[in-house]
C-alpha cells in the first residue's frame, strides 16, 4: 500500500469527494491561491475553479454561516478553520444553527456540511493557538465529531464526513500533517462512531483519540520493552462514542487510562470515565486516570510547554500507577 | 485627507435623519390591491388571535408579534417566485403566512403541535417550512444573514435564477455577523435582499441609542456594490416598488441590496413587553398607528372605489373564519408523541 | 431575616458593590433605560448615572471585549449577557481574552471582570435559547465559574465575584428570578470555591448547583418521606471545584447521584464522577449515576420539553437505582 | 432613493482606489528626524536579528516582522505620552519597541526567556508591558479592537485625557469585532485611533480579493462621527502630520479615528512564508523596497545636508551593538523556571 503524509490522505479524500459530487465544495481562509495554510488544499483550486475552493475573507462567523446556508439548500460545503482556535468565532453557527437546524424545523433541514481543521497545541504558538475543544464539540447533540490520528483514519474519516448528510466536525492536527502511514489509493471509508483497537495488549487499556494516539503507540513500545502489554483504543469519533469498544477492552484488561490533548475539567477523559465506572464497575481494580494538559493556557516557553502538555512519559507513568507497579 | 461622507451629490451635508414616508397608494389595479389587502389582513387577524391564545397558555416561551410590520411582508414576498428563498427572524409569524404555510401549519406550531410545521419542536420563533424555501425562524440575533448569504451562494454556485430575501430587524446592523455577511455577499456578488425592517426599537433600545449612523441603509456605503434603499414600509406599494429593483438587480444581475423599511410594531417586543409608557410614548404609538398599513391601503381603495364597504366586511368575515379554523385544528393537532423526542438530532442517511 | 428573590439579591449585590467601588460599572443588552431584560438592574440607572450603568447595541463580542480592555486598565466591569445563549458570539473574548490575558503576559494584566446572566433552559423557548454552558466554562483555566442556586448564594456569589481580580463568570437561570429565601440585608460574601453541603442525609449523596439545587431539595424531601436521607451537596463553584466537600459526602454516603442541568457528554457531571472514582474508589458501593438533560436540542412543545429536562422523578430513580432499591 | 456613495464631493465618481503616495519629507527638524531615523532603524536592525534567531531555533512558534512597516508605529507611537495606550496584534515587535520596551525585554521574550517582557509565556505574538501601558500583542484577528474600544471606555469614564492607539492589519476589516467596535466607539466617542496597516496582504490573500471597498478607510463611512483617513506609511512625517490631528481629535474632544495606513512588508507573512514569487511578484516587492521607508528618510537627510555619511555609520554601529546586546541578554537568560508552569493562571487577590 502507499505510504503517504495525513496531509495527502486529507487532500485526496477532498480531492476524490469534489470529483464524485459536484455540490462539493471547500471554503475558507488561504484554501485557494495559496493551497491552504498547511497546504491541504493543495492544487485544489487548479483542478476545480474558483466557484468550488473558495478563498474566504477572514470572517470566520460569517463563513461558516455561509456554509450553513448553502448546505439548508442543497450544496455540501467543507469549510476549513486555518485553526479551531479561531472557530471559537464562529461556534455560535456550529452549535446553534448546523447542530440545532434538523430538530428546530423539525426534520425538514439537515446541514450536510464539514467544519474541519487543525486543533490544539503545534510548537510554542502560545495561550491563543493551542486551544484543543473535543470536549466542547462532543458535547453537542445534531453533530458528529471525529478526530483521526493517522493517515488511514484521516482519509477514510474526511471521506465518511462529506458524504454524511449530517454536520460533522473533523478535528486535524499541524503536528499530524507530516506524519505518514499506509492508505490504500482510491475509496476508503472509515465509519464515523467506531474506534479500532490500533494495539492489542491484556494489561491495561489506553483510550485515546487523534493526536494523542501516537503517543499511545510510543508508550505501548515502550512498556512492551518491560513487559506491560496495552490494549490502545483509538476513539476515532468522539461524538457518537463507540462505548463498546471502550468496555470490551476495560472488561479484559481492568484496568484503563485515558489519555488525552486538552485540559482536565469536563474533558473527554471525564467522559470516558463516566462511561467506564458505569458500564466495568465491578471489573475494575483500579480507578481509571488521565493524562491531558495541566490547567493552565499554554506558556510559550520551550520548556514550560513541555511541562504542561500530555506525553509519553505522563503516560507510562499513569499506566504503572493504575497496575501498582512502579 | 480625512474622507468626505455624508455629503449628499452636492456636497452638502444630509439631514440628520431621512424618512420615507409618503401618502398611501393604491396599485390601480383592484385584484393585486385586494390581494395585497388580503394578505395583510390576514396577518393582523392571525397573529390577534395569536396573542389571545397565548393570554390562554396555549402558546408559550416567546412569542413576538409582527402587527404593524404586515406591510413589508406583503409587499417583498409578493412578488418572489415559488423556487426564491425566504429567511427570517424569531418575529416571523407574518413572513411564513404571506410565503403560503397555511395558518393551520403555523397555528398549530405555536400550540407546539405535531401538525405544525415545525412539527411542535420550533415554536413562534423557528417556523420552517421546506415545500415554499421558507428557511426559519431563527433566534441569535444577525446569525441569520450568513446564512442568507450562503443561500445566495448556493443559487450562484448552480447558476441559478432566485434569490433570496433575507428579513432582520434594526438591531442587526451593529453585530459583526451582519457585516461579515454584507462584505461576503458585495464581494462575491449574491442575489441576497438584505431587508432590515427599522421598526425604530430593538426590544427596548431606540435605534440612535444603538447604531452609530443616521440612516440604516447606509450601511451600505461601506461595501462596493451594496446598494442601500430606503423604502416607507407603511405603503405596501411603496415596499413593492422598491424590492422589485432590488429583486431585479439580484435575479438578473445576481447583486445583492441592503433595503431599509421603516415600520413600526404595534405590539409590545413580546408578549411580556408593555405596549407603550416605558420606552416609547402613547403619543408616537398613536402617531403610527394612523400610518396602520393595512388600514391605510384599505381606506385609500375605499376612497378610490376599488373596494366596497361590503366586501370589506366580507373579506373580514372569511379571514376570521380562516383564523377560527387554524385555532381549531391546531387546538386539535396531537402533542408530539414521547418518540419524537429523539428523532430529528441526526438524520441517518448518507449520500 | 428578610427573605427576598434570588433577583432582588442580586440587585442588592449590584447596588452595594457599585455604591462600595467607583470603578465598578455594568454593561449590556437593556440593563439602563429597561432596567434590564429580567429586571435585575433595577433601579439602577436611576442611582447610579448612564455612566456606570450602560445600554449597549446588540454585539455580544464587542461589549465583551470592551468590557475585557476596561477591565485591562483598571475598571471592574460587570458584563451582563441577556442569556448565555448569546454569549456564544462573545465567548472567544470570555476564552482567548480575559482568560488568557494574565498568563500570556506573565502576570502583569489582571482582568477583573465579571460575566453574569442566565444560563440553561426557561419555559418553551426552543433549541436556540435553551442552553446550559457549565462544562464548557468549567473547562477553561483562568476563569472562576460560579453557579447561585438560591437568593443568598446569589447575592453573596456576586459581590466576591465583584471583587474578585480574576474574570468570574456566573451563571443564572431565569427560572431561578423569582424564587425566595432568606437574604440579609448588608454584607453577605460567599467565598468563591466553596460548596454547601444543603441538606445532611446519609444513605447517598446527591452532588448539583445551580438551577438544579431546587430539584434536588425537593428530591431530598420526597425520599425523606420513605426513609432515604439524602446528602444536598451544592457545589456553587464549579471552577474551582471544591472536590473535598464532594469526597466527604461520599466516603460518607458511598453512593452518588450527580445532577445538573446540560447534556449529558462532558458535562459537569462527568467530571464530578472522575473525581469520586479517583478518590472514593474503594468507598463507593455502586457506579454513580448521572441526571441531565436528554441527548438532544430541546424542543418547543410543553411535553417534549418535560421530557428532555431533568426532573425529580428521575433523580429518584437514579437514587434508588445506586441505593439497588426500587 | 438609492443612496448616493463613493462619489466625491462634486458628485463624481471617484477612482477605484486611492493612493497616499508623496515624496519623503524630511521635518526641518534635525534632531526629530535623527531620532525617528533611529527609532525605525532600531526596529529594522533588531528584526533582521530577530530573524537569524529564528533560523538558528532560538525563536519558535509563529514570528512575524514588521520589516518594512516601521514609518506607521514610529510615525504615531513617537507622538504618545507615557500615559496613553497602545495595543496590537501578533506582529508587534515594532511598536513594542517604539514605545519603549527595552530590546533586552522583548529579545528575551522572543527567546523564551524569564527576562522576557511577558517571563517567556507569550513570545512573539504576546509582548506586554505595564510600564510602558503596552497592552499586548493578540493573536486572534480583530479580538483586540473590542478591548481598545474598552481602554478608551476606561478613559472616558474617569475623566482622563489620554488615548489609546490600536494598530491591525487590513483584514481586519472583514471581521465582525471590528465593526461592533467602531459602532461603539463612534456611539460613544471614544478617544481611540484605530490605525489599519495596509501592507496590501492578508497572509497570502489581497485585500482586493477580501474586502468589499476600495479604500478601507471608507469602512468609517458607515458609522456617524468617525473620520476616515488615508496616510502614506512609508513617509514618517506623512504619518505624523495625520495623527498628529487623529489624536489631538481624542485627546481634546474624545473622538475616534480610523487611519488607512498604506505600508508594505518586505518580509513573508511569518517565518515559513516565501517572501515573494507564491501571492506577490519580485517586481512589486522591488518596487516598495525603493520606498523603504527608513533608508527614504535617510536618503532625504542626506540630501538636505542634515545628516552625514559618517553620522550614519555611527548610528548603524550603535544600533548594532544595542541589537547585539539584546540578544546576548536575552541568551543569558534563564529559562523560565518550572514553577512559573502554574504561575499567573489567577491572582490570589480581591479589591
Ligand atoms: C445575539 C442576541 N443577543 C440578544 C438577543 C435577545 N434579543 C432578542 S430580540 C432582541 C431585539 C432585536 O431587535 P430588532 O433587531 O430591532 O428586531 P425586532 O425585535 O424589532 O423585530 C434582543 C436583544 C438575541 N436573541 N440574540
Ligand atoms: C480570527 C483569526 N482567523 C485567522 C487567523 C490566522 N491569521 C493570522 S494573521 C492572518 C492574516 C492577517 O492579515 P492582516 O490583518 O492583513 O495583518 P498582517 O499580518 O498583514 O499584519 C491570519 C489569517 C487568526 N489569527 N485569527
Ligand atoms: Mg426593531
Ligand atoms: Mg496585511
Amino acid at each position: 500500500m502507499p505510504i503517504i503524509t495525513y496531509r495527502e490522505a486529507l487532500n485526496q479524500a477532498l480531492r476524490e469527494e469534489m470529483a464524485r459530487d459536484d455540490r462539493v465544495f471547500l471554503m475558507g481562509e488561504e484554501v485557494g491561491q495559496y493551497n491552504g495554510a498547511y497546504k491541504v488544499s493543495k492544487g485544489l483550486l487548479e483542478e476545480f475553479g474558483e466557484n468550488r475552493v473558495v478563498d474566504s475573507p477572514i470572517a470566520e462567523l460569517g463563513f461558516s454561516g455561509v456554509g450553513v446556508g448553502a448546505a439548508m439548500v442543497g450544496l455540501r460545503p467543507v469549510i476549513e478553520f486555518m485553526t479551531w482556535n479561531f472557530a471559537l468565532l464562529a461556534i455560535d453557527q456550529v452549535v446553534n444553527s448546523a447542530a440545532k437546524m434538523l430538530y428546530m424545523s423539525g426534520g425538514q433541514y439537515n446541514v450536510p456540511i464539514v467544519f474541519r481543521g487543525p486543533n490544539g497545541a503545534a510548537l510554542q504558538l502560545a495561550a491563543q493557538h493551542s486551544q484543543a475543544f473535543e470536549s466542547w464539540l462532543a458535547h453537542i447533540p445534531g453533530i458528529k465529531v471525529v478526530v483521526p490520528g493517522t493517515p488511514y483514519d484521516a482519509k477514510g474519516l474526511l471521506k465518511s464526513a462529506i458524504r454524511d448528510d449530517n454536520p460533522v466536525v473533523m478535528l486535524e492536527g499541524e503536528m499530524l500533517y507530516n506524519t505518514k502511514g499506509e492508505v490504500p489509493d482510491g475509496e476508503v471509508l472509515v465509519p464515523i462512531g467506531v474506534a479500532e483497537l490500533k494495539r492489542e495488549g491484556g494489561d491495561c487499556s489506553i483510550i485515546t483519540s487523534g493526536k494523542m494516539v501516537l503517543v499511545a503507540m510510543q508508550v505501548a513500545d515502550q512498556l512492551a520493552k518491560e513487559d506491560i502489554h496495552v490494549d490502545v483504543v483509538d476513539l476515532r469519533t468522539i461524538r457518537p462514542m463507540d462505548t463498546e469498544a471502550i468496555y470490551t477492552s476495560v472488561r479484559k484488561t481492568q484496568r484503563a487510562v485515558v489519555l488525552e490533548e486538552g485540559w482536565e475539567l469536563c474533558g473527554i477523559g471525564a467522559q470516558v470515565v463516566d462511561f467506564i465506572q458505569r458500564d466495568c464497575f465491578d471489573h475494575l481494580d483500579a480507578p481509571v486516570l488521565r493524562v491531558h494538559q495541566t490547567d493552565v493556557p499554554m506558556p510559550y516557553a520551550k520548556t514550560l510547554e513541555k511541562l504542561a502538555k500530555p506525553d509519553v512519559a505522563k503516560t507510562i507513568a499513569a499506566v504503572k500507577q493504575v497496575m501498582y507497579r512502579s | 485627507m480625512a474622507s468626505k461622507k455624508k455629503t449628499d451629490a452636492k456636497g452638502e451635508p444630509r439631514a440628520a435623519r431621512s424618512t420615507a414616508r409618503s401618502t398611501v397608494r393604491t396599485a390601480g389595479d383592484p385584484t393585486l390591491d385586494r390581494e395585497l389587502l388580503h394578505s395583510m389582513l390576514l396577518q393582523r387577524r392571525f397573529e390577534e388571535k395569536t396573542g389571545e391564545a397565548y393570554a390562554l397558555g396555549k402558546i408559550g416561551g416567546f412569542c413576538h408579534l409582527y402587527i404593524g410590520q404586515e406591510a413589508c411582508s406583503t409587499g417583498i414576498i409578493s412578488q418572489l417566485r415559488p423556487d426564491d428563498y425566504v429567511i427570517g427572524t424569531y418575529r416571523d409569524h407574518g413572513q411564513a403566512l404571506v410565503r403560503g404555510i397555511t395558518p393551520r401549519a403555523v397555528m398549530a406550531e405555536l400550540f407546539g403541535r405535531i401538525d405544525g410545521c415545525s412539527r411542535g419542536k420550533g415554536g413562534s420563533m423557528h417556523l420552517f417550512d421546506r415545500h415554499t424555501n421558507f428557511l426559519g425562524g431563527h433566534g441569535i440575533v444577525g446569525s441569520h444573514v450568513p446564512l442568507a448569504a450562503g443561500v445566495g451562494f448556493a443559487i450562484k454556485y448552480r447558476g441559478g435564477d432566485q434569490v433570496c430575501v433575507c428579513f432582520m430587524g434594526d438591531s442587526v446592523v451593529n453585530i459583526g455577523a451582519f457585516h461579515e455577511a454584507l462584505n461576503m455577499a458585495a464581494l462575491w456578488k449574491l442575489p441576497v435582499l438584505f431587508v432590515i425592517e427599522n421598526n425604530r426599537y430593538g426590544m427596548g433600545t431606540a435605534v440612535e441609542r444603538a447604531a452609530a449612523v443616521d440612516d440604516l441603509h447606509r450601511r451600505a456605503d461601506a461595501y462596493r456594490g451594496l446598494d442601500g434603499i430606503l423604502i416607507d414600509g407603511m405603503d405596501v406599494h411603496a415596499v413593492r416598488e422598491e424590492s422589485a429593483k432590488a429583486i431585479k438587480r439580484a435575479r438578473e444581475e445576481s447583486l445583492p441590496s441592503l433595503l431599509e423599511v421603516q415600520t413600526y410594531r404595534f405590539r409590545g417586543h413580546s408578549m411580556s413587553d408593555a405596549v407603550s409608557g416605558t420606552y416609547r410614548s402613547k403619543d408616537e404609538l398613536d402617531e403610527y398607528t394612523r400610518l396602520d398599513p393595512v388600514f391605510s391601503l384599505r381606506d385609500a381603495m375605499l376612497a378610490a372605489g376599488t373596494l366596497t364597504q361590503t366586501e370589506w366586511d366580507e373579506m373580514e368575515k372569511e379571514i376570521a373564519a380562516i383564523v377560527q379554523d387554524s385555532w381549531d385544528f391546531a387546538d386539535a393537532s396531537p402533542e408530539p408523541p414521547a418518540g419524537a423526542l429523539f428523532e430529528d438530532v441526526l438524520v441517518d442517511t448518507t449520500s
